[in-house]
C-alpha cells in the first residue's frame, strides 16, 4: 500500500476538477494552478524513483494499492512494477515539458484546455498503473474524448472532420475492447489482470485466438498500425502543435504499453505463439512501417508528413517488440523513449515554425528556417536524430532495433529499418533545403499573412515556446551521449517483463 | 459502376465478419453463473459488505468505486470539450415556448419529475437506479423546460457558471469522499463505516448514497450544459 | 414469456432496420427512440432493472434530445 | 444461440450504417447500434434465470443473475451517451463551415 502511486493519478484529476472552480474565483491564477499541479506530479515521480532506489537496482522493485480496501481479485488494484515506472517517468516529462510549452502556445479558452490536458495526464498516468482490465477501459475511454474533444480545438472545418474521424475508430476500437473484456470475464469469473493471465491457459484454444483477435482489432485501431491507420495523420495535422505532441509523446506511448501488457502479462505470448499470430503481427508491423514511410514521401504536409513517420516508427517499435528476444525489448523500449522526445520536440518546434506561415504545407515552408535560424537549427537536430545520425538518441535507439532484428535473423525487419532511415533522409532533407530558401517578403505582405492566420495560433510568448524547443533538443543531444544511462531502468523493466510469474505472485499475493 | 463494385466487396467483407463472429460467438459455453470468482462472492457477502440491498450499486459504488469516478471523469470531460468546441457568446434569446396550458400542466408536473429524480438517487442502495439515471431524469427537467417555456426561461433561471459549479461541486463530492476514506479508513474510495445504519433504511450503506447524491448533481448539470450549448447556435441565426 | 420475448426482438430488429433503411435523418431518430424503448423491456425480461432504467433514461430520452437538438441546427445542400 | 444470433443481426446493420451511409449523423446512428447491440448481448447472455440482484427486506432469494456485468455495462451505457454528444457537436460544428454532413462532399472539399 504506498499511496503515491494512487496520488499520480488524482493529481492531475483533482487538478482538473478544481480548474473551473479557479476560473469562477480568479482566472489569472490559472497558470499558477496548473504548474502547481505538473509540479506535485513530477515531485511525486521523482520521490519514488529515490525511495526506492535500492530496490529497483536490486530488481525487487515493485508497489501497490487496493482501492476502496479490496484486495485482489476483488476490487480494483494498482500496482507498479518496472515497466510501469519507465513509462510514468517518460510520460510524466513529456507532461511536464509540453505544460510548460502550453503556457506559451494557447492564448484562447485557457481553462478548458487546460481540464482536458489534465485529464488526459490522469488517464494515461491510470492506464499505466491499473492492474484492472475493465478499469483499462474506463482510462482508454477517457483518453479517447479528451484527445479528440482537443483535436478538434481549432474549430476549423479540418479540425472538426479529423476529430470526428478519430473518435469513430477510436469508439469503436474502445467498443471490441468492451466486449473482450466481458467476454474475458463470462469465462473466467475475474477482472484482475494477474488473476486472468493465471487462468487463461485453461481455456479452449478457440476462445482464445477470439479474444486475442479482439483486443488485437482493438490496440491495432488504436496505435495505428497497418489496416487501420487513416485516422492518423488528418487527426496529427489538424491538431494545435501542444496537443499533436501530446498525441504522438504521450498516447500513443500509453497505446504501446497497454498492448505489451495484454499481450505479454495478459494473454501471454506462449498463448500468441501456440495460436501462430505472433508471425502474423510481425509482418503486418512491418508493411505498417513501410506504408507509413511511403505515404511520408508523398506527404506535401509537415505536420502530416511527421505522422505518417510516427506509423513508421511505431510498426516497427511494435515489430521489434514482437520478436519476444531480450535485444529486441531492449531496443523497443529504448526507441519508444527516443521517439517519443524526438516526434514531440519536432511538433514543438513545428509550432514555433510554422507561426507565421499560412498553412502547414510544404510551399509555406519557404525561408521559415531564415526567419528563426535558432530554433530551426535544433529542429534540424532532431531530424536528424529521427534520421539516426550518430551522436544523437535517436541513433543508438536505432542501432539497437538493428541488432535485435540482425539478431534474430528477421532480415526484413532489417531491411525495414535501413529503409525507413533513408527515405527519412529523402523526405526531410527537401523540408531543410526549403527551410533555407530565400524568400523576398515587404513588411505589407507579412502584416497580411499575419493577420490572414487563425487567431488560435498567436503565441503570446515566444520565448517559453522556443526555451521547450531547445530543451527537447538538449535532451536528445545528452542523452544521444549517455544513452548508458538508460541501461538500470531498460534491464529492470525487460526482467519484470518476462518475469510474469512474479507479476502474478506480487499482485495477488502481496 | 466504381460505386457497385465497392458496395459488393463491403458486403462481402460484412458477411465474412458476421459468419466468423458467429462462429466465435458459438465457441462460448452456455453461461451458468460462476460457483466461484467475483460475482458469486458479491452475491454471496455484498449484502453484509457494503449494506446496499442493490448489488448493482454495491459493485459500481463501493467494490469498483474507481470505475465510476473514471466514468464520472469521462462525463466531465466531455462536457469540458463541448463547451470548448460550442462555446459562443451568444445568449439564447428564445422562441415563445408551447401554448399556457402545456407550461401550467408542466408548472404542476414538474415537482413530481424532480422528486423522482431525487428518489432515483437517494435510493439508489435500496432500489433500481442510483446516481446516473436520476441525475439523467435532473437534466431532462432542464431539457423540458427548454422546450415548453423556450429556452431562455432556464438559462436564466440557472446561469452556465451556476450549473458548472454544481458540475464540479458534485466531481468534487466524490473525490472528497474517497479522500475521506483514506484518513478513516485507511483506503481510498473505502466504505466509511461510521456512516453505516441498520441496512433497509434510508441512512445506509456507508458512504454510498453521498457518493450517488454527488453523482446524480455532477450528471443532471454536465448534462444539462450539453444541451444547452448544443442549442445556442439555433439562436443566433434568429437574430 | 417467450412469446413476448420473441415479439419484443422482431420489433426491436425492426426498428434497428428502419433507423439504418431510411434517409431522413428525423424518422432514423425516432426509429433509434423506439429501438431503446423496446430494449428497455427487453433488459427488464432479462431481469436488469438497473441497465434498464439507464438505458431508458439515457437511449430514448437524453440521446432522443441531443440527436434532435443536433439535426434542428444542421443545414442541408448549401456549401459556402 | 438466439441472443447471438439477434447481437450479430444488430451489430452488423449498426456497422452497415457506419461504413456505408454517408451522412455523418446516420454514422453516429449506426455507432449507437453497434453500443446497444453489445450492451444487449452481455445483459442477456448474463441472465441465468434468477432474481434481479436486489435483496429484498424480509426475502431469502437464492438465485440472483450476475450483478457485475449489469454494473459494467451501465458504465458503457453512459460512456457512450457522452462520446455520442460528442460526436453530434462535432458534426454541428462541422455542418457550420461547410454547409453539408456528407461524407462524399466533405471528401471533395477537404483535400
Amino acid at each position: 500500500m504506498d499511496i503515491r502511486i494512487l496520488l499520480l493519478i488524482l493529481v492531475p484529476l483533482g487538478t482538473a476538477f478544481l480548474i473551473p472552480f479557479i476560473d469562477l474565483i480568479n482566472a489569472k491564477l490559472r497558470r499558477f494552478f496548473v504548474l502547481l499541479g505538473i509540479l506535485l506530479e513530477s515531485y511525486l515521480i521523482i520521490s519514488i524513483i529515490i525511495n526506492n532506489f535500492q530496490q529497483l537496482k536490486n530488481g525487487e522493485f515493485f508497489l501497490q494499492y487496493y482501492l476502496g480496501g479490496w484486495h485482489p481479485p476483488l476490487g480494483i488494484t494498482l500496482a507498479m512494477d518496472a515497466l510501469s515506472l519507465v513509462f510514468a517517468v517518460i510520460t510524466a516529462l513529456s507532461l511536464f515539458l509540453i505544460v510548460i510549452y502550453s503556457i506559451g502556445y494557447i492564448g484562447h479558452h485557457e481553462g478548458k484546455y487546460y481540464v482536458l490536458y489534465f485529464l488526459i495526464a490522469a488517464a494515461s498516468m491510470g492506464a499505466i498503473l491499473t492492474a484492472d482490465m475493465f478499469n483499462i477501459y474506463v482510462f482508454i475511454e477517457m483518453l479517447t474524448i479528451t484527445s479528440g474533444a482537443l483535436i478538434g480545438f481549432k474549430r476549423t472545418q479540418e479540425a472538426s472532420a479529423a476529430a470526428i474521424k478519430y473518435l469513430i475508430y477510436n469508439v469503436l476500437a474502445g467498443l471490441l475492447f468492451f466486449l473482450g473484456v466481458l467476454i474475458i470475464y463470462f469465462n473466467l469469473g475475474t477482472l484482475n489482470m494477474a488473476d486472468i493471465s493465471q487462468n487463461f491457459a485453461s481455456l479452449e484454444s478457440g476462445i482464445q485466438l477470439f479474444i486475442s483477435a479482439i483486443f488485437l482489432t482493438a490496440i491495432l485501431i488504436k496505435m495505428g498500425i497497418f489496416p487501420f491507420l487513416f485516422w492518423l495523420p488528418k487527426s496529427y495535422d489538424t491538431a494545435p502543435s501542444p496537443v499533436t505532441a501530446v498525441l504522438s509523446g504521450v498516447l500513443s506511448k500509453v497505446y504501446i504499453y497497454i498492448f505489451i501488457r495484454i499481450f505479454w502479462t495478459v494473454i501471454g505470448f506462449e498463448t500468441l505463439e501456440a495460436l501462430n499470430l505472433n508471425v502474423l503481427l510481425l509482418d503486418l508491423a512491418l508493411l505498417s512501417s513501410f506504408f507509413g514511410h511511403v505515404f511520408a514521401l508523398q506527404s506535401n504536409n509537415i505536420k502530416r508528413l511527421l505522422g505518417y513517420s510516427s506509423i513508421g516508427h511505431i510498426g516497427m517499435i511494435t515489430a521489434v517488440i514482437m520478436l519476444n528476444t531480450e535485444a529486441g525489448f531492449y531496443g523497443g523500449l529504448l526507441h519508444i523513449i527516443s521517439h517519443m522526445f524526438m516526434k514531440a520536440g519536432l511538433f514543438v518546434a513545428c509550432g514555433y515554425l510554422l507561426q507565421y506561415t499560412r498553412s502547414h504545407a510544404y510551399r509555406d515552408f519557404k525561408g521559415v528556417g531564415i526567419r528563426n535560424r535558432s530554433v530551426f537549427i535544433a529542429f534540424i537536430a532532431l531530424l536528424l536524430s529521427m534520421i539516426g545520425m550518430p551522436p544523437l538518441l535517436g541513433f543508438a535507439s536505432k542501432w539497437y532495433v538493428l541488432m535485435a532484428f540482425l539478431e534474430a535473423r528477421s532480415y526484413f525487419g532489417a531491411f525495414i529499418v535501413i529503409f525507413g532511415s533513408l527515405t527519412a533522409v529523402i523526405y526531410y532533407l527537401r523540408y531543410i533545403a526549403k527551410g533555407f530558401e530565400e524568400v523576398k517578403l515587404t513588411e505589407d505582405d507579412l502584416k497580411e499573412e499575419i493577420y490572414s492566420r487563425p487567431l488560435l495560433s498567436v503565441l503570446y510568448r515566444e520565448k517559453i515556446v522556443s526555451f521547450i524547443t531547445y530543451a527537447y533538443t538538449a535532451i536528445i543531444v545528452g542523452f544521444g551521449l549517455g544513452f548508458r544511462f538508460f541501461d538500470l531502468p531498460l534491464r529492470m523493466s525487460i526482467e519484470s517483463l518476462m518475469n510474469v510469474e512474479r507479476y502474478i505472485e506480487l499482485v495477488l499475493g502481496g | 459502376m466504381n460505386k457497385l463494385m465497392k458496395k459488393i466487396m463491403i458486403s462481402v467483407v460484412l458477411t465474412g465478419v458476421a459468419f466468423a463472429l458467429y462462429q466465435n460467438f458459438s465457441l462460448m459455453p452456455e453461461y451458468q453463473g460462476l460457483n466461484e470468482g467475483l460475482s458469486n462472492y458479491i452475491i454471496k457477502s455484498g449484502l453484509n459488505d457494503t449494506g446496499s440491498l442493490n448489488l448493482i450499486t454495491a459493485v459500481l459504488y463501493d467494490y469498483r468505486a474507481f470505475d465510476s469516478l473514471g466514468e464520472s471523469t469521462v462525463i466531465f470531460g466531455a462536457v469540458s470539450g463541448i463547451v470548448l468546441i460550442l462555446s459562443r457568446k451568444m445568449l439564447p434569446v428564445s422562441s415563445k415556448g408551447l401554448s399556457f396550458i402545456v407550461k401550467r400542466a408542466l408548472g404542476i408536473m414538474t415537482p413530481f419529475i424532480a422528486l423522482f429524480g431525487f428518489y432515483v438517487i437517494t435510493h439508489g442502495h435500496l432500489t433500481p437506479g442510483g446516481g446516473f439515471q436520476g441525475g439523467v431524469i435532473l437534466a431532462a427537467i432542464s431539457i423540458i423546460f427548454s422546450i415548453v417555456y423556450g429556452s431562455a426561461f432556464d438559462y436564466r433561471r440557472y446561469s452556465p457558471q451556476t450549473k458548472t459549479l454544481f458540475e464540479t461541486g458534485g466531481a468534487l463530492t466524490f473525490l472528497g469522499l474517497g479522500l475521506a476514506g483514506i484518513l478513516m479508513e485507511g483506503a481510498f474510495l473505502q466504505n466509511l463505516g461510521f456512516l453505516t445504519a441498520e441496512t433497509g433504511t434510508l441512512i445506509s450503506a456507508g458512504s454510498i448514497p453521498y457518493i450517488n447524491i454527488g453523482v446524480g448533481f455532477k450528471v443532471g448539470a454536465g448534462l444539462a450544459i450539453i444541451f444547452y450549448s448544443m442549442i445556442q447556435k439555433t439562436f443566433e441565426e434568429d437574430f | 414469456m417467450a412469446v413476448l420475448e420473441i415479439i419484443l426482438v422482431i420489433f426491436l430488429v425492426f426498428s434497428a432496420l428502419m433507423a439504418v433503411y431510411f434517409d431522413e435523418e428525423l424518422i432514423s431518430i425516432i426509429f433509434l427512440s423506439i429501438f431503446s424503448l423496446v430494449l428497455t423491456a427487453l433488459y427488464l425480461l432479462h431481469k436488469a432493472a438497473d441497465v434498464a432504467l439507464a438505458e431508458a433514461v439515457i437511449g430514448a430520452g437524453l440521446n432522443t434530445a441531443i440527436f434532435m437538438s443536433a439535426i434542428s441546427q444542421i443545414r442541408h445542400g448549401d456549401s459556402d | 444461440m438466439f441472443n447471438n444470433l439477434i447481437f450479430i443481426i444488430l451489430f452488423m446493420l449498426g456497422f452497415y450504417a457506419l461504413i456505408m451511409k454517408t451522412n455523418l449523423i446516420k454514422n453516429v446512428i449506426g455507432l449507437n447500434l453497434m453500443e446497444a447491440a453489445v450492451f444487449f448481448w452481455v445483459i442477456a447472455f448474463s441472465d441465468i434465470g434468477g432474481e434481479v440482484a436486489i435483496h429484498k427486506m424480509g426475502e431469502e432469494v437464492t438465485k440472483f443473475n450476475d450483478p457485475v456485468p449489469q454494473a459494467l455495462t451501465l458504465t458503457g451505457i453512459v460512456i457512450g451517451a457522452s462520446t455520442a454528444a460528442l460526436l453530434l457537436t462535432l458534426i454541428i460544428e462541422l455542418n457550420k463551415f461547410s454547409g453539408t454532413i456528407d461524407r462524399d462532399q466533405l471528401e471533395g472539399l477537404n483535400d
